[in-house]
């Protein structure tokens, strides 16, 4: 019954972190069945990171046409056109699709097209058939969650309806204040739909540095994105022109749509994983360091192992499982050191630890902050834009947090990373002065800063 | 005075090979190498990586000698 | 008649070397008369990098909505209003004009207004009276240079009377594809003129890596900007409405005006310095690479010394000499090592050597280059821009240059700014998987390329 062929690697999911683990593995000269029973690809290239992104620009392009005269350029803002919006973004998600079906398909990777099953620690059924493996790698990521009692459809969503929406809602909700949330109610704002963000906890991106949080509300406050933190979900109607959302504390919120944007799932159920005795916790596959499971040969990456849900830990987990079974010994994952960017208007970045986390790391008298305003950089006067650069170092040691909020600071992440990763202290940065009239000059001010020799900075 | 240029030309080679940069720190702090007993081979007497990777070497080739 | 006090330091001009020196000065308790005939910001703040990239934006926001349909968002362009330009650059200006006097005399730092010149190698004159310090630090900048027949007035400008254009011409001759030539060609085009660039060297931006050149010269073909390389200026004629310029190939030009951008020279002519034994060359202050001139006590920093004429660079160096003169004896500044960005659409920018460079450093078989197309980068696609990152290597060395062009890649430059002077191996760079998706992201990409690791990238 089982197939001739014993592959190397048979990885169940082609999302970010299964393709990647595919396109490494390949390259080490090893042999790798994929089996992917939509599209290579996943979440993120059909209905996560990249058509939203899409929307997020066409929604920068609305803005941009908006607040033109303020820079002396006459035009008229005329409306979207939802379907030439959907156009651009199906246009960019098949470029990309074609370009990374190419690459698969140059480096030699066997794709299985069909919903797969762990049926033994080593192989994976797809259709009746079996796929064995040296390593069996789990990648099959997750899927948008709803509440109890919150059924998704007619005008309840989640952001894979939003994405396909045909029209610009006048009023939406959004339940959910994190990434995705605050992402989609950037879009739609930016497009004329008035928007209520409803969050539990006390904040919008809670996950962040809380000066980043706050920054985001004053910026959200003031595009009239309007917002209700500490605010619970309690039910929710849908009538024939609109849906009404009931919260914990007796209030309404009437609109026309409801997004339900309150986390990510592991898509793990009935796949066999705890059949064959895959630890798990909470519907995630629990892993060692080095993303082994609890079963021998058995590896998992990407969102259905706990931490940041984001595609680029996906695709460094699928790399470094690639190595790992390839002996090359790869250095485990430091899951702070992964940069995190949402991309709203304006963008929230970071990396590293948060003011918070550093304490309670080393102690509240060993660590040190500071905050560079945009107000001091050239170039974000240019753009109009507000927002900071908050550094977070340990005392006399590197720099351990970058934290960002402004109009197209997500760029500058990268070399945030490098500066957490490397371990750099401030005085390393302040020595390199950066071009002028840069955003990411701003990086280089607030090392300067920090490293007690500010320039264009107020001590 | 050139007196005075010859003594701050002595400083400033001292000074700049001192300078190291966060890669090679965290390297020869991953290594256990201690970079003031190094020599630096970069511009300006700048420790490299190489010379960070060539004294652990060393190293260690130390340690297995006398067995 | 000298003045009673004699201060640490006296620094004449205060554009960014000067004023640079200034604050660091005053922040190592040093006591600093600044003297400056204009404004305090200097070429820089005023006539240089700032406004120049407000109309940078500007034209941006123009090109933005010209093709905002193909995002679908509806909206139409209706002109350039070119006082309303103004009134944004001038409004940046000013307020970055405010902040940095804000700055200046919070440091306490003692401003002279007037001319200043210098009379003993320890005094600058101004006015008629005398500032003396311990140090004196010569920082007059640049001017805009023409050449020999070709005067200034009318219809023929310099950069200076560009920025203060109250029209948008028609058509115009821009003399000099370097930077500032290719920046206001980029303004002017995106402004709707017709524009063609004459240029002597046989390319575009002749500094930068071919590559790059050649990459500028297709997207300026696309663009529509016209330019002729090889091409030598040998006459102008100022008509009534037009003026013609005459190539040395026997070809006429004929436009409303022709912008003269063929470099600037040092600001350094009767102002005592070669009275004093200051060694110059072709005007130059010629110093040694910890900024000291032939005159005891006396420095120079910025435009005057021979080397990259940036505003960035200006800083440093009055940084540097600040930290010289209080003894903290910084290490000298690698001028490859200082980051260089074109602001036009789309951006250049680069930091280390290009290619050629690496290759008469290091040899010709000891040298490795990798170039990342944006095509595979999702962002890029977003925005729909082209364009490429080429890494350059010492093989088994670090990376020694970052060479990018496309649309907003000039904010990249400070990631390679730490990657080719913290002399990071592509593996440093490649382990770090960047975040998606982003333009940055592309840097990352390049680096998994020349690592021998290629993500999304066809190897
Ligand atoms: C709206 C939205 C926006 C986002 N934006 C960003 C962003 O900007 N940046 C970012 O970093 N992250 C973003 N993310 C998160 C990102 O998409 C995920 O982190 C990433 O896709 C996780 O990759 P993965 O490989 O773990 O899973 P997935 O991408 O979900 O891939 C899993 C794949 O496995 C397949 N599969 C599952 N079960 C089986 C089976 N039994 N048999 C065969 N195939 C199976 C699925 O069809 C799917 O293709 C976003 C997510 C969403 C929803
Ligand atoms: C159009 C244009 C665009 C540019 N764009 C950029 C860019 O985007 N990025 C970048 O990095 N660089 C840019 N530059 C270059 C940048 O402006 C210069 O490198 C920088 O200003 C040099 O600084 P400096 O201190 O040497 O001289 P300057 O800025 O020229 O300052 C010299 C100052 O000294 C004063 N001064 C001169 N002589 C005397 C005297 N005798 N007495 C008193 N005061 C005196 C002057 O009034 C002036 O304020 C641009 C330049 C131009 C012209």
């Amino acid at each position: 019954m089982a197939d001739q062929q014993v592959y190397d690697i048979v990885i169940l999911g082609a999302g970010s972190g299964g393709y990647a683990a595919a396109l490494r593995a390949a390259e080490l000269g090893k042999s790798v069945a994929l089996i992917e029973g939509d599209k290579v690809g996943g979440t993120c290239l059909h209905r996560g990171c990249i058509p939203t992104k899409a929307l997020l620009h066409s929604g920068e392009v609305a803005d941009t046409i908006r607040h033109s005269e303020g820079f002396g350029v006459k035009g008229s803002f005329e409306g979207i056109d939802m379907s030439a919006v959907s156009a651009f973004k199906d246009g960019v998600v098949s470029r990309l699709y074609k370009g990374l079906q190419g690459l698969v398909s140059s480096r030699k990777i066997e794709v299985i097209h069909g919903w797969g099953k762990l049926v033994a620690k080593d192989t994976v059924e797809v259709d009746g058939k079996h796929y064995q493996g040296k390593n069996v790698i789990l990648a099959s990521g997750s899927y948008s969650k709803t509440l109890p009692g919150l059924e998704i459809g007619g005008r309840v969503l989640t952001s894979e309806q939003a994405l396909e929406l045909d029209f610009v809602p006048e009023k939406a909700i959004v339940l959910g204040g994190g990434v995705i949330g605050v992402e989609f109610a950037s879009v739609w704002a930016s497009f004329g739909t008035e928007v209520t963000i409803l969050e539990g906890l006390p904040n919008l991106v809670p996950n962040e540095d809380i000066s980043l949080s706050k920054a985001l509300e004053r910026a959200f406050r003031k595009r009239k994105i309007a917002f209700k933190t500490n605010t619970r979900f309690a039910g929710v109607e849908q009538g024939e022109d609109s849906v009404t959302v009931s919260t914990e504390d007796g209030k309404t919120y009437e609109a026309d749509l409801l997004l339900v944007a309150v986390g990510r799932g592991p898509a793990t159920s009935n796949l066999g994983y705890e059949d064959l005795g895959v630890t798990m916790e909470r519907g995630f596959v629990i892993t060692d360091e080095r993303l082994r499971s609890s079963v021998d040969g058995v590896y998992a990456v990407g969102d259905i192992v706990p931490g940041l849900q984001l595609a680029h830990r996906g695709f460094q987990q699928g790399i470094f499982v690639a190595e790992e079974i390839a002996g090359l010994e790869p250095a485990p994952i430091v899951e702070s050191g992964i940069p995190r960017v949402t991309y709203a208007e304006p963008n929230v970045a970071s990396v590293g630890l948060t003011e918070k986390e550093a304490k309670e790391e080393f102690g509240d008298d060993a660590v040190e902050s500071l905050e560079y305003n945009l107000g001091g950089n050239g170039k974000s006067q240019i753009l109009q834009t507000q927002g900071f650069i908050k550094l977070v170092r340990q005392k006399d040691g590197p720099i351990v947090g970058v934290h960002m909020l402004g109009d197209r600071l997500g760029e500058l992440i990268g070399e945030g990373q490098l500066i957490v990763n490397w371990e750099a202290y401030p005085e390393d940065v302040a020595s390199l002065i950066h071009a002028h009239p840069t955003q990411n000059e701003a990086l280089g001010e607030a090392a300067l800063a920090l490293a007690g020799k500010p320039l264009h900075a107020h001590s | 005075t050139p007196a005075r240029a010859e003594e701050s030309g002595g400083r400033t080679a001292a000074a700049s090979a001192s300078y190291v940069t966060p890669l090679v720190r965290k390297l020869a702090h991953s290594k256990g190498v201690d970079l003031s007993t190094l020599e630096g081979t970069g511009v300006g007497g700048r420790i490299r990586k190489q010379d960070v990777e060539a004294a652990a070497q060393a190293a260690e080739e130390a340690k297995s000698a006398p067995k």
